[in-house]
């Protein structure tokens, strides 16, 4: 039975389980920010410094912000309905153009933060499983553990002092150099050298969750009968590891994976105000303190999207991973 | 790996736990399959504690365990004693601001840029932090519970309009959420807490329906309901107690993160000015963190050995619990 | 009643030259304990050993032993394991990976997990050819699909791309038993092969077990709790219990009166549905295990009893008039039908018997008088009052009449409640507020199932498997009820304590006046306890009669071929088995 | 200086002798270029902290936009650092001696980026755009009647009444001139040029990529040639200050100016032998700290308590600790930078917690069973930072005196909402601007007149007072220089006497640079300049 059918009906079920989320997300949220003390008014205001009953008026009037709060909702699902996200008069840009500047740094982030913390919390993981209830596995659950207690924040600064001002190695903050025209590997160096740090920072905090989820699924695994199968073939451990328990105990691994794509937009705020990272994590505190609702409505209706195509893709590395899954 | 759908961090945490190996004292086979019927007469029929005893024995024969306890009551006794530890208010600005530690004796860990006692914000800083992670943790096991057990047990249309809901919550940036509630209620330490409630519940709930889901279809539940038990009944005697283990397991991770939660909202400037927290200490020292690193460094170890000490013993909770009960709920 | 003490003392045959396997003082040990102690057998070529058990004997770790496949933790204090002359125990990992598969190959007991899910069961097999006789790719591949077609794997060239879950439970045992014969073993080593699995199943897998003996004249051990199956398939057998080894003795003698204690009473306990015993006629026979004041096991038989109870009148009082029932599942998108119109009668007093193979339905029909599942059509009448559409609160005075049994003791009790709680709780729901009369209902329950009183605060985890069941059945008569289901009510439990349990029931039903739905698949039980039997067969009701005509003059196909399979697996043998003569693949 | 003069291409004599005076001025000041030949080519990267929401601010006042928009779309003068006004896009300029007409001679030759001549119908547009739209252009040129275009590149402007501090809002990032074949028709605020912009300054727009940094290019048409001096000018939004600093240290940045820098980081960065520290050129800022005391509560509406409140803070606390001395104390509502309405000479509410409590206690607050007077919530601006730190410090200092104070922290939307318009405020901790002119930048916050609930900035205390508005209002139509100061003067007492608010002190604001980046600051606009003149020095 070929996995295209199977993958086609994952797709659908996530679509048509997508669309009353994100409904509910929009209304919530938008009835939610109204009750928020201010309005975008109030904090362009603030940010200029000044301001008059003119210019309050109206500005109020290009926000909408004069219309009955209905009328306002209405107006903004009509937009969502035109496969418009708006206009964000504080940036005096659409808002699907602002996203879309971020997205792709945020995305690149993303994945290699999650690149990163895989990479690291497989390989802990499998020495943890490998040593599990010995002194290497609880050393290595303490030590892993540690990067989840420290403050993101704090790992971040440290990691700017040591690497950047210390030994000057990495760039402190932004997301590539400035006005070069660096193109080709050049280009790509040039941005890796900027990602490296964000990305260690957003990472750290994953690595222990990926290390103790593959320490326990290798362990739930080799448990399994089907090891025991593997081993009375005559296998080698390490086949048996790699050919039978590890493809096994990576399904729930990609689950949380995916699962943790939306966290990491949230988690992305700090660090990318450390770094100074222009990223969707940022924009998103930015309007909220800036009341900018259009834009928090658009990152939030993009992050559940997010959240969703990653479910999606989780769907289709499971079908791939996991014959068993879709069938029914 | 009935948690393996969660999706915050903390409570994949206390997911990944699930399944762990069992203890290496215990005398049962690691193969799965090894029995024939009535296999678990021999392994169980002899023994005679009550439960719970058992449970403490590995427990406290962990010492990762032992360690996370002996950290987190001296933490717990800390705060309860605080007024006595570190007389007065601890925001008083009383001396010469930037003390590095040990350069006064008479405050040992040094004063902050207001001449604030460090030591003292840090005894009676972990009262709020204490408070704010156990407080938000019960809320939103609480909440998430109730709303978990709802649409596990009884499915259907209740359960398909909740898990809307929890995928709702599920779906938004935790962190995002969380400032968007700071912002509109106003930070202080019970929006902080409800805060961190509201973002924190839906994990749970996931977490509770997926229990409640595989042990509503259980014989013994089935028998409650042919004998008549009503809804209330079966919920909170029959399933409840059994679904407690890995919940258990989160709250101890739960804990964890709301302290994190916290520290991380200070750090935007959005905790509660008129309390001390490890996280506001750590959030008015950031600004100084080249300058005076141990304003920050200090709360923040109190936070990382706190945090590591309730994932600790959330380990140990797990390794104690989950054997059995895996294999009763298997 | 005799009485004696074990180890008894026994001398094995001399072998017969080809010996293959020779096993001396083994013993393994976990901790403190022993699951098995000091054992000792042999198996020569192209022989079949039955080690035979109940749970517990250790016969399970003993086959993994051989494998040198023990759990981590457990150790092989003493004893050897001389395959071919090579005592497998002082072989280096290395040399012994080399034999799995090769020389010694095993089956285990779930086909459900035994394969990985995620190969394909070509690649599988594919796997341990490359990994032994060294073949190609494409050579491993033809040969995998021979090895297909050997284990009557229809359409052997398709289905080798499929995925282990693409296959039904007895499929998925052929392909785990091609993977073992895959390199011709010289030993394989089968697991209670069959327990999983429906029983003309059972049968089908066994022939072919046995049929690969023949062609590849291996030795195979099997290991099995089951006497049917030893008494048809193997030439010598092991009896074992708690770790000791009992007696030693040729098939034939199975039945021979100069047994060990236990082992008779095993056969004794037994049912089989040749033998056509009804409760009416005679109770079980009962094996009775103790410890003496010294630490060794006592062994003792209660023999079965004659008596002759009345068969009850099926034309009395209704007590139940299910009519057209039938329940259809929503899942997902799609809905499946698991009970289609379903219409049976059951009289007071009388115990309906219900067979049928696993998804039949039966356990879809209780839950549905139970009134666990809704029923979309039809009609339940109980007591003369049609229930099927009753709310819970007009639903719950009928609940006192009408109780439940459940199949897994270790399932139906709530773990984190004493005995007690689990025992009173019924009481306080159904209205017994005086807490003195729910303590004189609990002794009375307790005296019923013959439990002593003392135990009423211990936790389920400290009883046995026939203990838990008797708690089960104490649960489910504490109300009082009139009509009690019972679903499978012994299929989890060991042939002795299946002998104990099915006493009880028959007791409890003279002595209370009770009326049971008594659903199983095992038709030697079901024809044991039952007044009349229905047969279901996908969803539907195919066959009703009393309990004696449906046995002997069987209406339809269906119900004559799992009448064929029982009698396969379960009979006496009745011809010499076939002489072991080498055959090439 | 002979190869490329800094004259204008056709200089009037007395346009020629300002600039020639401006030229010696700045030869006499340190870290400014004298006799070294300016470099061409470079990019300078600055870090101004928070992202700026518009380029150009023809109708908006943002802070953190005056770096970005005075470096392409450039004013009509530009300033010293007394604020006399030198030419920029405006040649020669007169008064009326009534001060009720403007006349500009306006730079010919000079053109927009988009090769389109610019002219004095672009001129009177954008005044008209400013009256219209911009904050604080609609009070600047209130008092403009008509705007006469005299010739292609000669302008007039009629008013109703003096605006004396009109000829010093002419400056590029207060009052840009924008071209008017892209804004005619349009709203200026929401004008696509505001995000992407065309002027004719020194520099042209390339990217703005949000969230990231905003790219400026070298304009080669230059109307004054050969400069500018930089090939590229990036600006990055760093928010966070540890990470401002570690960008400083690295060389990432070569200014930061507006960005917050820890004050713990600047004794440790002026030890640095690469970096320096130009404390002028905030001439449009002038911010203060103040405790702004809401009237229509009971308490603060007595004037005593006001009074104690006064007595019972250490003003030099506040400076000394909260700003490390970078802070000076003040007595009145006027920055001492603000040097031409400045006066010291102000009665003085010295720190007396024992006099403070008497006032109290003779007011009729006598201290409860629990030591408490009376409650009060305290506002900071900032929920971090120097705000929250002289909050969380003027709350103690009030709990002594028996004043039981709540530090309440909000975000800067909600903090705007709660004390401008829903007035739930006792003392509001803020951080108020006294820009180029009191009339312009403090008058709105006593003025009675200027009581607008809803209107940010405005006279939230809710003060009236008949004197000081009399004060104010004829400040703002005086002519005469020495006059007007008295009036502020007068005006300066009567605040202090009746203290609507407690003025507690003038941060000092900083350019950091590296000692390579030469001519940033020549002038009151500061780094808010348009820039021509700045090179990196090899």
């Amino acid at each position: 039975m070929s996995s295209l059918p199977r993958i086609a009906r994952a797709l659908r079920r996530t679509v048509l389980q997508a669309i009353p989320t994100v409904i509910g997300i929009v209304i919530l949220n938008f009835f939610l920010l109204q009750l928020a003390p201010g309005d975008a008014a109030d904090a362009m205001a603030a940010e200029a410094g000044s301001a008059t009953e003119e210019t309050m008026a109206a500005m109020r009037e290009r926000f909408g912000l004069n219309l009955p709060m209905l009328d306002q909702l209405l107006t903004y699902l009509n937009n969502l309905a035109h496969f418009s996200l708006g206009y964000s008069p504080r940036y005096s840009m659409p808002v699907s153009d602002l996203i879309g500047q971020r997205l792709p740094g945020t995305l690149t982030l993303m994945a290699m933060a999650l690149a990163i913390a895989l990479l690291i919390g497989l390989t802990l993981g499998s020495l943890m499983a490998a040593f599990a209830g010995r002194l290497p596995d609880r050393l290595i659950s303490i030590f892993s553990l540690l990067f989840y207690s420290v403050p993101g924040f704090w790992i971040g600064l440290m990691l700017i002092v040591l690497f950047s001002v210390t030994l000057g190695w990495l760039p402190s903050g932004g997301s590539g150099t400035i006005g070069s025209d660096l193109s080709g590997w050049a280009g790509i160096v040039d941005k890796a050298r900027y990602m490296v740090l964000p990305a260690t920072s957003l990472a750290l905090f994953y690595v222990a969750i990926y290390a103790r989820l593959t320490r326990a699924a290798m362990l739930e695994v080799r448990n399994q009968d089907f090891v025991r199968t593997a081993y009375a073939k005559g296998l080698s451990p390490a086949v048996v590891t790699v050919k039978h328990i590890l493809r096994n105990a990576l399904i729930p691994i990609t689950t949380m994976a995916g699962m943790h794509v939306g966290g990491m937009l949230g988690g992305a705020v700090v660090v990318e105000t450390v770094y100074s990272w222009p990223g969707l994590g940022r924009l998103a505190f930015e309007a909220v303190m800036g009341r900018d609702y259009t834009v928090l409505l658009g990152i939030l209706l993009l992050s559940s999207l997010l959240v969703i195509l990653a479910n999606a893709v989780v769907d289709i590395l499971q079908t791939w991973l996991d014959p068993r899954i879709g069938e029914l | 790996m009935s948690t393996t759908d969660l999706n915050a961090p903390a409570i994949a945490l206390a997911g990944a736990r699930q399944g762990a190996a069992r203890p290496e004292a215990s005398a049962l086979p690691e193969w799965h399959n090894v029995r024939a019927p009535d296999a678990r007469t021999t392994l169980t029929a002899a023994v005679t504690v009550p439960p719970g005893r058992r449970e403490l024995r590995i427990f406290f024969s962990n010492p990762n365990a032992l360690f996370g306890v002996t950290f987190l009551s001296i933490m717990v006794l800390m705060s309860i004693f605080a007024p006595l530890i570190s007389p007065g208010d601890p925001l008083n600005m009383v001396t010469t601001p930037f003390l590095w530690p040990g350069q006064d004796a008479a405050y040992p860990l040094g004063t902050d840029a207001m001449g604030r006692d460090v030591l003292a914000g840090i005894v009676h800083g972990s009262r709020i932090s204490l408070f704010v992670g156990l407080a938000a943790t019960a809320l939103g096991l609480t909440v998430g519970v109730v709303v978990g057990a709802v649409a596990g047990y009884f499915g259907g249309w209740v359960d398909d309009v909740l898990v809307r809901i929890i995928e709702i919550f599920q779906t938004l940036p935790n962190f995002v959420l969380l400032v968007v509630l700071v912002a509109i209620a106003q930070p202080s330490a019970l929006t902080v807490t409800v805060a961190i409630a509201i973002v924190s519940w839906p994990m749970v709930a996931r977490l509770t329906r997926a229990e409640f889901r595989a042990i509503r279809a259980k014989d013994y539940v089935m028998a409650a309901r042919s004998l008549g038990f009503g809804c209330a009944r079966i919920i909170f005697t029959e399933i409840l107690p059994n679904a407690l283990p890995p919940l258990i397991v989160t709250a101890s991770v739960m804990v964890a993160s709301a302290i994190l939660m916290e520290s991380a909202l200070s750090f935007m400037g959005l905790g509660d000015p008129n309390v001390v927290s490890w996280g506001s200490m750590i959030g008015s020292g950031r600004e100084l963190v080249r300058t005076a690193w141990y304003l920050t460094a200090l709360p923040g170890l109190a936070i990382v050995f706190t945090v590591l000490a309730l994932n600790l013993i959330g380990d140990g909770l797990n390794d104690a619990l989950n054997p059995r009960f895996s294999e009763e709920r298997s | 009643m005799n009485a004696i003490v074990s180890p008894a003392a026994f001398t094995p045959a001399p072998g017969n030259g080809h010996r293959l396997l020779e096993v001396e003082d083994l013993s393994i040990r976990f901790g403190a304990s022993d699951p098995v102690k000091r054992l000792s057998f042999s198996i020569d070529r192209g022989e079949t050993l039955a080690v035979v058990g109940e749970s517990g004997s250790g016969k399970s770790l003993t086959a993994l032993a051989l494998m040198r496949l023990l759990p981590r933790n457990a150790r092989i204090p003493n004893g050897s394991i001389h395959f071919e002359g090579t005592n497998l125990l002082d072989l280096k990992d290395r040399q012994m990976r080399a034999v799995r598969g090769r020389d010694i190959a095993m089956i285990f007991q779930e086909p459900m997990t035994s394969l990985n899910p995620v190969a394909t069961i070509g690649a599988q097999i594919v796997e341990v050819l490359r990994l032994h006789e060294k073949l190609s790719r494409k050579a491993a591949r033809q040969r995998a699909i021979e090895l297909l077609d050997l284990v009557k794997i229809p359409d052997p060239a398709q289905r080798i791309d499929d995925y282990p879950h693409q296959l039904s439970g007895g499929q998925r045992q052929r392909v785990m038993i091609a993977i073992a014969v895959a390199c011709k073993p010289k030993l394989l080593i089968a697991d209670e092969p069959t327990t999983a699995l429906d029983a003309t199943i059972q049968a089908q897998i066994l022939e072919l077990l046995d049929e690969l003996r023949r062609k590849l004249s291996m030795g195979l051990l099997l290991i099995t709790h089951d006497l049917g199956l030893v008494s048809r398939w193997s030439d010598r057998v092991v009896v074992m219990y708690h770790g000791d080894k009992l007696e030693e003795l040729a098939t034939a003698d199975l039945y021979a009166p100069d047994r060990h204690p236990y082992t008779k009473g095993l056969t004794q306990a037994s049912i089989r549905l040749d033998e056509e015993v009804h409760y009416t006629a005679q109770t079980l026979a009962e094996v009775k295990v103790a410890r003496s004041t010294d630490g060794r096991n006592i062994y003792d038989v209660k023999p079965p009893e004659r008596r002759a109870l009345p068969i009850p009148a099926t034309d009395r009082e209704q007590l139940l008039v299910v009519k057209d029932l039938s329940v259809t599942y929503q899942g997902g998108s799609k809905a499946s039908k698991a009970l289609d119109g379903a219409s049976l009668t059951l009289a007071k007093g009388e115990t309906l018997g219900i067979v049928g193979e696993s998804g039949s339905g039966k356990s879809t029909l209780s839950k549905a008088i139970m009134r666990l599942v809704n029923s979309q059509e039809g009609s339940i009448v109980f007591q003369g009052r049609d229930i099927s559409r009753l709310g819970a609160q007009q639903l719950q005075p009928v609940r006192r009449d009408l109780q439940m049994i459940f199949q897994d003791p270790f399932g139906s009790l709530n773990p984190r409640k004493t005995i007690r709680e689990i025992l009173e709780a019924p009481l306080v729901v159904h209205g017994v507020s005086n807490a003195a009369e729910r303590r004189q209902r609990l002794a009375e329950t307790f005296e019923h199932v013959r439990l002593p009183s003392f135990v009423a605060d211990r936790y389920p985890h400290e009883f046995s498997g026939g203990q838990r069941q008797r708690i089960g059945i104490a649960r489910a008569l504490i109300l009082r009820p009139s009509l009690v289901i019972c679903d499978e009510p012994v299929s989890a439990l060991d042939v002795s304590i299946q002998a104990q349990i099915l006493n009880l029931l028959v007791e409890l039903k003279t002595s209370l006046g009770l009326s049971y739905l008594f659903i199983s698949h095992d038709l030697a039980v079901v024809q044991y306890i039952s007044d009349r039997v229905i047969v279901m067969k996908d969803a539907r009701i195919v066959e009703e009669s009393d309990h004696r005509t449906i046995w002997r003059s069987p209406k339809t196909d269906y119900t004559r071929a799992l009448i064929a399979a029982a009698n396969d697996k379960g009979g006496r043998p009745l011809a010499p088995r076939p002489q072991l003569h080498a055959a090439a693949l | 200086m002979t190869t490329h003069p800094r004259g204008v291409l056709a200089p009037t004599r007395r346009a020629f002798l300002l600039s020639t005076a401006a030229l010696a001025l700045i030869g006499t000041l340190p870290g400014v270029s004298f006799g070294a030949e300016p470099v061409q080519g470079g990019t300078l990267t600055v870090n101004i902290g928070n992202e700026p929401p518009v380029l150009v601010l023809i109708a908006h006042t943002a802070g953190q936009s005056v770096y970005l928009s005075s470096k392409v779309t450039e004013g009509l003068l530009t300033y010293d650092f007394d604020f006399n006004p030198k030419p920029l896009l405006a040649t020669e300029w007169d008064v009326a001696e009534d001060g009720l007409r403007y006349h500009f001679k306006l730079r010919e030759g000079v053109k927009w980026h988009d090769g389109q001549d610019f002219t004095a119908d672009d001129v009177a547009y954008s005044i008209q755009a400013l009256k219209d739209n911009h904050p604080r252009g609609r009070a600047t040129f209130a008092q403009v009647k008509t705007i006469n275009v005299l010739g292609p590149h000669e302008i007039e402007l009629l008013l109703e009444k003096p605006s004396p501090f009109l000829i010093t809002a002419l400056a590029s990032s207060e009052s840009p001139i924008v071209p008017k074949h892209l804004y005619e028709g349009t709203d200026p605020a929401t004008n696509p040029n505001n995000i992407a912009p065309v002027g004719t300054g020194p520099f042209i727009f390339k990217e703005w990529v949000r969230g990231s940094h905003v790219l400026y290019e070298r304009n080669p048409n230059y109307w004054d040639a050969p400069k500018p001096y930089l090939d590229k000018l990036v600006y990055r939004f760093i928010t966070d200050p540890a990470a401002s600093v570690a960008a400083i240290e690295t060389g990432e940045v070569l200014l930061t100016v507006g960005a917050n820098i820890p004050f713990t980081d600047i004794a440790r960065l002026q030890a640095s032998p690469t970096l320096g520290f130009e404390t002028r050129g905030f001439g449009y800022g002038n911010g203060i700290t103040r405790a702004e005391f809401n009237f229509d509560n009971k308490f603060l509406a007595d004037p005593k308590v006001r009074v104690a409140i006064a007595h019972a803070v250490d003003k030099n606390f506040i400076a000394n600790t909260v700003y490390l001395g970078h802070a000076k104390v003040l007595n009145g509502p006027v920055n001492p930078a603000l040097a031409k309405f400045f006066t010291p000479d102000l009665p003085v509410y010295e720190f007396d917690p024992a006099k403070a409590e008497a006032i109290l206690d003779e007011a009729g607050y006598p201290r409860g069973g629990d030591g408490t007077r009376f409650t009060l919530n305290i506002d900071p601006t900032q929920p971090a930072g120097a705000p929250r730190q002289s909050a969380e410090y003027i709350a103690q200092a009030l709990d002594k005196v028996g004043i039981k104070t709540t530090v309440r922290t909000q975000d800067y939307a909600a903090f705007v909402k709660r004390v401008y318009t829903d007035r739930d405020f006792d003392i509001a901790l803020e951080g108020m601007s006294n820009l180029f002119d009191p009339t312009v930048g403090i008058q709105r916050l006593y003025w009675s007149k200027n009581f607008k609930p809803g209107v940010p900035f405005s006279n939230g205390a809710h003060y009236q007072s008949a004197e000081t508005d009399r004060l104010l209002e004829a400040a703002a139509v005086e002519p005469d220089a020495k006059k007007r100061f008295d009036l502020f003067v007068d005006f300066q007492k009567q605040v202090v006497a009746d203290l609507p608010a407690l003025d507690l002190v003038a941060p000092d604001s900083f350019v950091i640079f590296d000692k390579r980046v030469v001519n940033h600051t020549l002038g009151a606009e500061g780094f808010g300049s348009n820039g021509a003149d700045i090179y990196l020095a090899s």
